[in-house]
């Protein structure tokens, strides 16, 4: 394999999934939520491909921030950590091994997760604290308190699912990483092609579940949309982005579901993404797959709040440990 | 718990169904194509033929919404009374008071649904020589509030000039 | 007091946080200030005033038909009962009869209305609390009672269906519409029926609304809470029950014990097919006769008052009459008696839930805000 | 047509503004796109709750005293190209609370939106008519087109 040919392959393989990944939403929408809501729905292009680009061709304004710069780069430095956990995952580069491990992509979903701590701390909507409304007046309840702007609200959120939001996924990752004894994903991947794939066996069927949850926490679908629950803090840390940067976001929400289905694929069955190979069909597959289940879920439960979140979190991390302890058996 | 695996398993039958071939799909597509088309119509505001023509709600409201709109050709409804103009309502003026409706002659004299009204004016079925033969019994203080409303509105037309 | 346990040191709270007054939860302009520590609730404050017009004065030293058909647009979701309501305090001032006929025209207009509401409701409920499905669901059965109002009064909100002395004319119920209201009652029926008994054993909602917002009895009465907020708390007060227009039509007065969201949206539940038994009844036993008492001489009254019970609760109305035109023309709705139950409500909760326990309480503040003072911003 | 109309013709996000009305107008417009029968999404109309990704600001209501700062704000903070929609008797003219009568001048209404915010489209009617709002928005979106 001549680097050229790698190189190719690499780019191929990104662009290939870039253009399956802006479909999802639509697909999400149209095919699911629709349809289980009775209704027409709206052209399966419209969520994820043209909203972004009719918000790349809009005003670029400066947001409210005390940070605009910084703030406005947040959806690029997400959608850049997103592409390379795609990029360590694909064949071509497991020659750079130490890069190339479970540990990097724990890392860089991390780096995401983060993001929206900083999202929302850096966001100052006039959709919270800046609406002019003169409700501070002599003789109220509380007078001299700290005044919270929603998207602080979300932030703090978004710290907590850091700290245990994100423990089923995270388990669920290790389950290859136990079974095949190699925390570098080309150690995986082999094992798999000696041993089959790690799905069919009791422990990967766990660890799929459990990672299947995972998915929709870190994607912030309902019920697991606490971040940017309607009902409180409208959008919570994506509040003030707007044009171009809003397109980041859309795209990069696409992109993150079809990229986590392949870091499923990688390591449940054995198939990495790449793109000159029959298997890229299975990666394309399981990429439509979850998106259709987290619809379905999503259309069918109200959003929890911590009573209900962390019991949920708790007993999938449960079952994921279950799984890393089944992998012994 | 038997219920919850029962609705579980027909939530499974009758989703699928519906995701599957779009089963149960309860948008109305006539609507849809009216829609797209360009093709949705405001509701009658007059009952054009029941109308007498009087003028009386273009008097009396207080937007101006209405208009009165010649007629080509007068038609005679009675020894005397001959109707010329219909009211042509504008629904972006209108701010739905029913000053209209509650002033038309038929609603204020006769008790029978007005033949204008700022919302849908509905089948309005009238024998309008009929219904003007009658001789028409009304209280002094009807008729009072009646006129008063009239000449309010002229005050506040010439007030606005 | 054990109930005021809840209100916590003041010291306590660490952050408000803000909501509105343009808000995705709230829909109209209110404002919530949530005064929370840890994410969970421990006081509230909800300002309303927002959405003054001015109702009262601008009704001041109208004639009084013309006032009464401005009380329609307190309101576009209780649109009939403030229009019946301030028509029943002309009637009562001036001591007009209206056939019976048309006072049970205005039942099935009060009945249909409540219908709408209590979906309405329960859609709203159903949005904050993130589920879409069934809102959309309820937003779907609502249809078909919008369209029944649209066959009588030929709108879909804002019907100006009652007049001094009766309806107007053109809401005569005459057998074609009678048979689609029947037809329409049907598949109400049939729908809420299927969609109640899927709700209720949902087990993710109802771990959401079981034990969220609770409003104790006595705490309920203190704050004076009316209304279906009041019977979920085990307090059987429905005002239908002395109303003389309800009289010829039986029905039993929901009550639930437990004053949470479950309770209260239990209550609406189940309220609706007694509304149904209302109209059925009504449409049965339709009077024969005219539908406007036109014969009555105007006089001038002192304040005369009116309580009827609406979708939301107790609705009051009053004014005096002189040369026929109003005077001290006042109002009192149902949310603003349940203000104080919503602040209570969202005490002790996470934030997400407390906008549950606000929407609990069916905040709708277009006709509370008239009594406010305008500050000047 | 460029990929920039056609962008904008297949995703319009609306975002509704509600200003002191009755709720009339405003539970109807809700409706639109809750109901499944009417379905606002099929003609590529999605609700957001968040000026900066808004396209259409739908204003219903005759815009009360303590709602004109926050309309104004919640305008200014959607990117360009934008349009107003205003929809019902109140945001067109004021409602019965403005003009009804017409010699009470009010101290609480400070509408009708025009005078506060560039007005693009009228959807009469109270409360608005569902389909009028639907047919209203899907004729607007030439406007957002032409827009730069
Ligand atoms: S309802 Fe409309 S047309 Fe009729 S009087 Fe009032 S403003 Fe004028
Ligand atoms: S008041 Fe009635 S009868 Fe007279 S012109 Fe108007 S609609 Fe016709
Ligand atoms: S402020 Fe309240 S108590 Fe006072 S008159 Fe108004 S409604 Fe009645
Ligand atoms: S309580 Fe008030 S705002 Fe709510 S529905 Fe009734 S009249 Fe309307
Ligand atoms: S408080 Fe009542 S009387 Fe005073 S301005 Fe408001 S509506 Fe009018
Ligand atoms: S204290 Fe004064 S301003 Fe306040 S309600 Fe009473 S009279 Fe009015
Ligand atoms: S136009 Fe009519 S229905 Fe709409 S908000 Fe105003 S009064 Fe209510």
């Amino acid at each position: 394999m001549t680097v050229i040919n790698s190189i190719i392959t690499v780019i191929g393989t990104l662009i290939v999934a870039l253009l399956v990944s802006i479909w999802l939403p639509g697909i999400e929408r149209k095919f699911i939520h629709a349809r289980i809501q009775q209704r027409v729905g709206p052209p399966i292009s419209s969520v994820g491909i043209m909203a972004p680009i009719k918000f790349f061709f809009k005003q670029t304004i400066i947001p409210n921030s005390p940070m605009p710069r910084l703030f406005n780069t947040l959806p690029i430095i997400s959608l850049l950590s997103i592409i390379a956990i795609f990029l360590i995952i694909m064949p071509q580069l497991y020659i750079y091994t130490v890069l190339t491990s479970i540990i990097a992509v724990v890392g860089l979903l991390k780096v995401e997760e983060v993001i929206y701590v900083f999202m929302g701390s850096l966001s100052k909507s006039v959709m919270s604290l800046k609406m002019p409304f003169p409700d501070i007046v002599k003789g109220a309840k509380h007078y001299n308190i700290q005044r919270s702007f929603l998207e602080e609200l979300s932030s703090l959120r978004a710290f907590r699912l850091i700290a245990f939001g994100s423990f089923p996924l995270y388990i669920a990752l290790f389950v290859p990483v136990v079974m095949s004894k190699s925390i570098y994903i080309e150690g995986i991947v082999l094992y798999q092609q000696i041993n089959g794939p790690i799905l069919f066996t009791l422990a990967g069927v766990l660890g799929a579940i459990v990672f299947f949850i995972g998915y929709m926490i870190l994607l912030n679908e309902y019920p697991f949309a606490i971040l940017k629950t309607k009902a409180d803090v409208i959008e919570g840390p994506l509040m003030e982005y707007a044009a171009k940067y809003r397109a980041y976001l859309y795209v990069t929400r696409g992109f993150l579901m079809f990229v986590l289905a392949s870091v499923f694929t990688t390591l449940f069955l054995g198939i990495p993404p790449n793109l000159f190979s029959w298997n890229i069909f299975i990666t394309i597959a399981v990429a439509l797959i979850f998106p259709i289940l987290m619809a379905i879920m999503s259309a069918f439960s109200p959003i929890f709040t911590y009573k209900q979140f962390y019991p949920t979190v708790a007993g999938f991390s449960i079952i994921g440990i279950l799984a890393i302890i089944f992998t012994f058996i | 718990m038997k219920d919850l695996i029962r609705i579980f398993l027909e939530g499974i039958i009758t989703n699928t169904k519906r995701i599957l071939f779009k089963s149960d799909r309860v948008t109305d597509m006539e609507l849809r194509n009216k829609i797209l088309e360009g093709k949705i119509v405001p509701t009658e505001k007059v009952a054009e033929v029941s109308c007498i023509g009087c003028g009386g709600c273009a008097n009396v409201c207080p937007t101006n919404a209405i208009e009165m709109v010649e007629l080509p050709e007068p038609i005679k409804l009675m020894e005397g009374l001959v109707k010329d103009k219909i009211p042509v309502l504008d629904s972006i003026k209108c701010v739905n008071c029913y000053y209209c409706h509650d002033f038309c002659p038929l609603y204020a004299l006769f008790g029978e649904a007005g033949t204008i009204h700022p919302n849908d004016v509905g089948i309005i079925e009238l024998e309008i020589s009929k219904l003007l033969d009658e001789p028409v019994k009304i209280s002094e203080d009807k008729l009072a509030f009646i006129s008063q409303y009239l000449s309010d509105s002229t005050i506040l037309k010439k007030r606005k000039e | 007091m054990e109930e005021d346990n809840k209100i916590t040191d003041k010291k306590v709270i660490e952050t408000e946080v803000t909501m509105g007054t343009v808000h995705s939860a709230a829909i109209e302009p209110y404002r919530v200030r949530l005064f929370v520590e840890d994410e969970i609730v421990r006081d509230a404050e909800i300002t309303v005033g927002i959405n003054h017009r001015g109702i009262e004065r601008i009704m001041e030293g109208l004639p009084v038909e013309k006032a009464n058909s401005l009380t329609e647009k307190i309101c576009g979701i209780c649109s009939n009962s403030h229009i019946w309501n301030s028509c029943l305090v002309a009637e009562k001032a001036i001591g007009i009869e209206v056939p019976e006929r048309a006072q049970y025209i205005r039942v099935i207009m009060e009945e249909l209305e409540r219908l709408h509401s209590h979906m309405l409701y329960l859609a709203h409920g159903n949005e904050v609390l993130g589920h879409e499905t069934f809102a959309m669901r309820l937003f779907y059965i609502r249809e078909t009672v919008m369209e029944l109002l649209r066959i009588i009064g030929g709108n879909r909100v804002q019907y100006g269906v009652s007049i001094i002395g009766g309806i107007r004319p053109r809401c005569e119920l005459d057998e074609m519409r009678i048979q689609k209201i029947r037809e329409g009652l049907n598949l109400i029926e049939e729908k809420i029926t299927e969609f109640a008994d899927r709700f209720v054993s949902d087990p993710m909602i109802m771990s959401r609304i079981t034990g969220v917002g609770v409003l104790t009895q006595k705490q309920a009465i203190k704050l004076g809470a009316t209304g279906p907020t009041l019977r979920s708390t085990g307090v059987g007060i429905d005002l239908r029950s002395e109303m003389e227009s309800y009289a010829p039509f039986d029905f039993d007065i929901i009550t639930q014990n437990d004053g949470d969201v479950k309770s209260n949206l239990l209550v609406r539940v189940l309220e609706i097919p007694e509304a149904i038994k209302i109209i059925r009844q009504a449409l049965d036993n339709l009077p024969e006769g005219k539908i406007t008492n036109r014969s009555w001489e105007m006089v001038d009254a002192p304040i005369t008052k009116s309580y009827i019970e609406v979708p939301r609760g107790t609705l009051y109305h009053s004014y005096a009459l002189e040369d026929g035109r109003v005077r001290n023309s006042i109002i009192r709705t149902p949310s603003i008696a349940n203000i104080g139950a919503m602040q209570y409500a969202t005490i002790g909760h996470h934030i997400t839930d407390a906008q549950l326990a606000i929407v609990q309480c069916d905040p709708c503040f277009t006709c509370t805000d008239r009594a406010i003072q305008i500050i000047k911003i | 047509m460029s990929l920039k109309s056609y962008s904008r013709a297949r995703a319009v996000h609306v975002m509704l503004v509600y200003t002191g009305g009755c709720n009339g107008c405003d539970i109807e417009i809700v409706n639109c796109i809750f109901s499944p029968k009417y379905d606002a999404e099929q003609y590529k109309v999605f609700l957001t709750w968040n000026p900066r990704e808004a396209d259409v600001l739908v204003v219903t209501g005759p815009v009360t005293k303590h709602n004109e700062k926050p309309l104004i704000e919640i305008y200014n903070a959607i990117p360009e190209p934008k349009a107003v929609i205003a929809a019902g008797a109140c945001a067109l003219m004021g409602g019965v609370y403005k003009n009804i009568h017409g010699d009470i001048p009010s101290e609480e209404i400070m509408g009708p939106v025009e005078n506060i915010i560039p007005v693009d489209a009228k959807i009469p009617g109270c409360a608005v008519r569902p389909e009028d709002v639907l047919s209203g928005v899907v004729a607007a979106l030439p406007l957002l087109l032409d827009a730069k």
